[in-house]
């Protein structure tokens, strides 16, 4: 059942996609109930495929497409790692949706639902897809859903959009090219057959270099990332919080099962380059931190904790290099913060878009009483911080914990200091963004606050039950980074 | 004779650099829109030539493609130029 | 040096040569004259490659569709003054450039002279696969899912391209006589050519791609000569659009509910299905590009 | 040099022109061409490595014709952006 449907999960949404495109752009009503139904039989979907993994021999449920094995053909396979961001994107999905259907100007009117569900088809896809060239064409996807959802916005949002597009094209190109060059070696588009037909030497060095500086730019690893605190705030906040909590991390996902299957082969120069990420990851840690404590605008404080956030999972490439124990420990921390990142992250950006929708601005300086007139929407900023942070009881320490685990095992002390340094400029941020919504509304010299308009009440539980889930989840989180580990790629051993 | 059609071959491809200039110099649009035009046919007669060599019939195609397409693009020109 | 690799050799040069033209120019106009210049030289280097498949597309879409786009951007804004970058940058830019191609040319040096693992394993199974043209057989079954999604890639492009256009669709200004007179003999002529390449594809070099691009070219032209049907954004075109990636999933839906699986085609009928998929997708790839276009037009024709 | 790798170079050395114009450039649209020139610079990659063997690729050169699609999809998205970055400032409202 579960490998019947798994191919359901990217055509489902993207048929239903090209579906909402043909329905006349002034019913809204009619696009917005196409997005909820799918979005209901996409998570239903997702479960099963979910179960699935988790009962299946092996924890993987695979299909060959048009019942082609590889080299001819191109092979989706669900692995613990699938299911753990598919749960993510499920629960994310379905937030994003229901803010949306409920008020249509957090996802930029009408146009958001097909361009949101090709992109969350494409995402799938990413998740699963063990084919190189497919795996460009989903991120095309991704990016071509991306870039014009961001253009939705409000204001002049089509310079950031078109700013994005470029980045992202330019990494897809490097990316084609790493796979032209695998291809020229191994003679095949298949990641695990390419896997044992390649041997150390410039082409692998270079496809591996490639592939990191060009998913490095999509997912905005320092230095690469001037583009994301413009791009993610300019997008209507239910695109923030999709571009933020998911879309960074297809590019991501791609880097690190690109990574998993053929950096063994190649010898010391991935290790070399896994330091590389590594040194970009602890500067993104550190200057995402700083800039997200400098900003006066909210979202502009989450988009900057977000380079922060795609700095630590850098830090996963090279704290996986030594192998054994240690590899198993990143790969689980990297997948578990990836999952806590993303609900963290979708609640917030969530969350600033009620705020903003209310008080009709994000400087904090407008936000003050926000704590009194909106406690609970204030409640998931909080929670969600704490997450971020790396504190109990949320998914986020258990993220981090695997995390310190595996570089404490391997001696990499380095890395260890950078997940550290990066937790405490997260309370830093959070804490700012804290008191200034918890200033009184009429402190200061300037007139009282007018009180917030009104906002939709499920809009505004929306951020906080994410929020929850990423503390209900650390109780599970045991479990779930053993089942992890214990289906590491065969890669890390 | 296959020498023959390298050196046509050859040729045609220094005219199609030789329209570059005209294309690339302008200083009109109509000058440049004239010289794809131009191009436009050379590097059909070359993809015919290659046919040729190569004995691969779909290279005609593509020679006919290519003209047809180069006048999509002047009668775009031609409709925006009109309009300003 | 025999004739053949002179010629190599001069359409090495011919290439790059464009290619740096198309880069350098400082003009708008002069650098999207030189990309279009480009296409036709990159559709001889890829006959010369034993591509004529790609050589199609390059003519089709390469120089044609996506050249009447940069072409209509620059009718649309006059010349803009260009900006420069600063003289720091050019200088980083340049080096950077310089040790990434003297990296990556020693790198390709390394690439092994020897055939993949897959053309021996298309022509071990082409038989049945619906298409005796390699190529096709390829894109529409041995990897039909990249085809499927690469429409799915032109679907929400033009959605989100649609999504930009914020006013409605203004009534046709009149149009010159000579365009008129222009599109009538272009007109059949583009959709007799893309039907030709539609049919021919299954044996031979051409398919959906090509023939889709000329039909777009065939909507670029009716819609430049002032036809309302072509110029409508509304339902109709809409569903054109994404007519080809609804007729993909449902034949995939359709093999999996009768059990062979996921877009498993039946040598008895995968002949059918392959043709009927690629007729939809051609008219739909048409319709999606030609909407692209009319987009963009219409981005600029807002009323003052 | 034999022609493989005279072609490979020639693919690689497109791509990094196109790259390097691509992130100098300041003007819209030639950005935009510079990113097309790049592409076809993996696509030159793409296709001599399907010339490998005595007969062409056909897969190779599948994935150049998806790559060549993808491209032009891209290419008018990007214009429409274009547009809308350079259309006056009162056309900004919805």
């Amino acid at each position: 059942m579960s490998a019947l449907l798994l191919p359901a999960l990217v055509l489902g949404p993207l048929a239903a996609g090209a579906v909402a495109a043909v329905v006349p752009r002034e019913r809204g009503r009619v696009r917005a109930a196409v997005g909820l139904t799918t979005a209901a039989l996409t998570a239903l979907a997702c479960a099963v495929v979910v179960g699935g993994v988790a009962t299946a021999p092996g924890h993987e449920v695979r299909v060959a497409l048009a019942g082609w094995e590889p080299p001819l053909g191109i092979v989706l396979r669900a692995d613990a790692a699938s299911a753990a961001l598919l749960v993510l994107t499920t629960l994310v999905g379905v937030a994003v949706s229901v803010t949306v259907a409920v008020r249509d100007d957090a996802g930029g009117g009408p146009a958001f639902w097909p361009l949101w569900l090709g992109l969350w088809a494409a995402l799938h896809g990413v998740y699963v897809t063990q084919d190189l060239f497919n795996a460009y064409v989903l991120l095309e996807l991704v990016t071509v859903g991306a870039v014009s959802l961001v253009a939705l916005g409000k204001g002049r949002s089509a310079g950031p959009a078109l700013r994005y597009l470029f980045v992202a094209v330019v990494g897809s190109l490097l990316f084609l090219l790493a796979i032209a060059l695998v291809y020229a070696e191994a003679g095949t588009l298949d990641m695990s057959a390419a896997a044992g037909r390649v041997a150390p030497g410039p082409l692998l060095t270079a496809a591996l270099a490639l592939t990191l500086v060009g998913m490095g730019a999509k997912m905005a690893l320092f230095p690469l990332h001037s583009w994301l605190p413009v791009a993610h705030p300019a997008a209507p906040a239910a695109v923030s919080a999709v571009l933020s909590a998911l879309v960074v991390k297809a590019a991501l996902v791609v880097l690190w099962r690109f990574w998993v299957a053929l950096a063994p082969a190649a010898g010391g120069a991935a290790h070399v380059l896994a330091v590389a990420s590594g040194v970009a990851g602890s500067a993104a840690v550190l200057w995402g931190g700083l800039m997200a404590l400098r900003q006066r605008r909210l979202k502009r404080i989450v988009a900057y904790s977000t380079v922060t956030q795609v700095g630590y999972l850098a830090l996963v490439l090279p704290l996986m290099a030594p192998g054994g124990e240690a590899a198993r420990a990143a790969w689980s921390g990297g997948l578990l913060l990836v999952v806590a990142h993303g609900l963290a992250k979708a609640a917030m950006f969530l969350a600033a878009g009620v705020l903003t929708a209310a008080y009709g601005s994000d400087h904090l300086e407008d936000l003050r009483g926000a704590m009194r007139h909106r406690p609970w929407v204030v409640a998931a900023l909080g929670v969600a911080g704490v997450s971020l942070a790396g504190l109990p009881p949320t998914l986020g320490f258990a993220a981090k914990w695997q995390l310190l685990a595996a570089g404490v095992e391997s001696g990499q002390w380095w890395w260890v200091a950078a997940l550290l340094a990066g937790g405490l400029l997260t309370v830093g941020y959070t804490a700012v963004v804290l008191r200034a919504v918890s200033a009184p509304a009429d402190a200061g010299e300037q007139a009282p606050e007018p009180p917030p308009a009104a906002v939709p009440t499920v809009q505004a539980a929306v951020p906080l039950a994410l929020a929850v889930a990423a503390v209900v989840l650390s109780v599970l989180a045991g479990g779930l980074a053993g089942l992890v580990a214990d289906t590491a790629p065969r890669g890390l051993a | 004779m296959e020498i023959a059609l390298h050196a046509v071959a050859t040729v045609l491809l220094l005219c199609v650099l030789a329209g570059l200039w005209r294309a690339a110099r302008g200083p009109s649009t109509r000058d440049r829109v004239t010289a794809f035009a131009l191009l436009g046919t050379t590097g059909a007669a070359l993809l015919v030539v290659l046919a040729t060599l190569t004995q691969t019939a779909a290279l005609r195609d593509a020679a006919l493609v290519l003209v047809a397409l180069a006048t999509v693009v002047v009668v775009v020109v031609t409709r925006g130029t009109a309009e300003r | 040096m025999s004739p053949a690799s002179v010629l190599d050799v001069v359409l090495a040069a011919a290439v790059l040569a464009v290619a740096l033209v198309a880069v350098l120019l400082p003009s708008r106009r002069g650098a999207v004259s030189a990309f279009l210049v480009l296409g036709v030289v990159l559709a001889v280097l890829w006959a010369r490659l034993d591509a004529p498949d790609i050589a199609l597309a390059e003519a089709a879409l390469g120089s044609g569709v996506a050249g009447a786009l940069l072409m209509d951007t620059l009718t649309a804004d006059p010349a803009r003054p260009g900006r420069r970058a600063g003289r720091t940058a050019v200088v980083v830019g340049l080096l950077a450039g310089a040790v990434a191609l003297a990296a990556l040319t020693v790198v390709v040096r390394a690439v092994p002279d020897e055939p993949s693992l897959l053309p021996a394993a298309v022509a071990e199974e082409i038989h049945g696969a619906g298409a005796d043209h390699a190529v096709t057989a390829v894109l529409l079954n041995f990897r039909s899912l990249d085809t499927l999604l690469e429409a799915a890639v032109l679907v929400f492009a033009a959605a989100g391209a649609g999504a930009l256009v914020r006013t409605p669709v203004r009534a046709p200004d009149p149009v010159p006589a000579p365009v008129t007179a222009l599109a009538r003999v272009l007109l059949p002529a583009l959709v007799l050519l893309g039907t030709w390449l539609l049919l021919a594809g299954t044996s031979r070099p051409g398919g959906a791609f090509q023939a889709g691009a000329m039909f777009a070219g065939a909507l670029v032209v009716a819609f430049v000569a002032g036809a309302r049907f072509a110029a409508s954004q509304g339902t109709a075109a809409r569903a054109w659009t994404v007519a080809g990636v609804l007729a993909f999933v449902a034949l995939a839906a359709g093999t999996a509910m009768l059990g062979q699986g996921w877009l498993v085609l039946d040598p008895r009928w995968a002949g059918a299905a392959v043709l009927t998929v690629e007729t939809v997708l051609a008219v739909s790839i048409g319709v999606g590009l030609a909407q692209v276009f009319v987009a963009n037009s219409e981005a600029r024709r807002v009323p003052s | 040099m034999t022609r493989l790798e005279l072609l490979l170079a020639l693919g690689c050395a497109v791509l990094v022109v196109g790259l390097v114009a691509h992130l100098l450039a300041r003007d819209l649209v030639r950005r935009v061409v510079a990113l097309n020139v790049a592409s076809a610079g993996v696509m030159i990659v793409l296709l001599v490595l399907a010339t490998r063997g005595t007969e062409p690729d056909p897969v190779a050169q599948a994935l150049v014709l998806t790559g060549i699609v993808i491209m032009a999809a891209i290419t008018g998205l990007a214009l429409a952006l274009v547009r809308r970055v350079e259309a006056p400032e009162d056309e900004e409202a919805p």
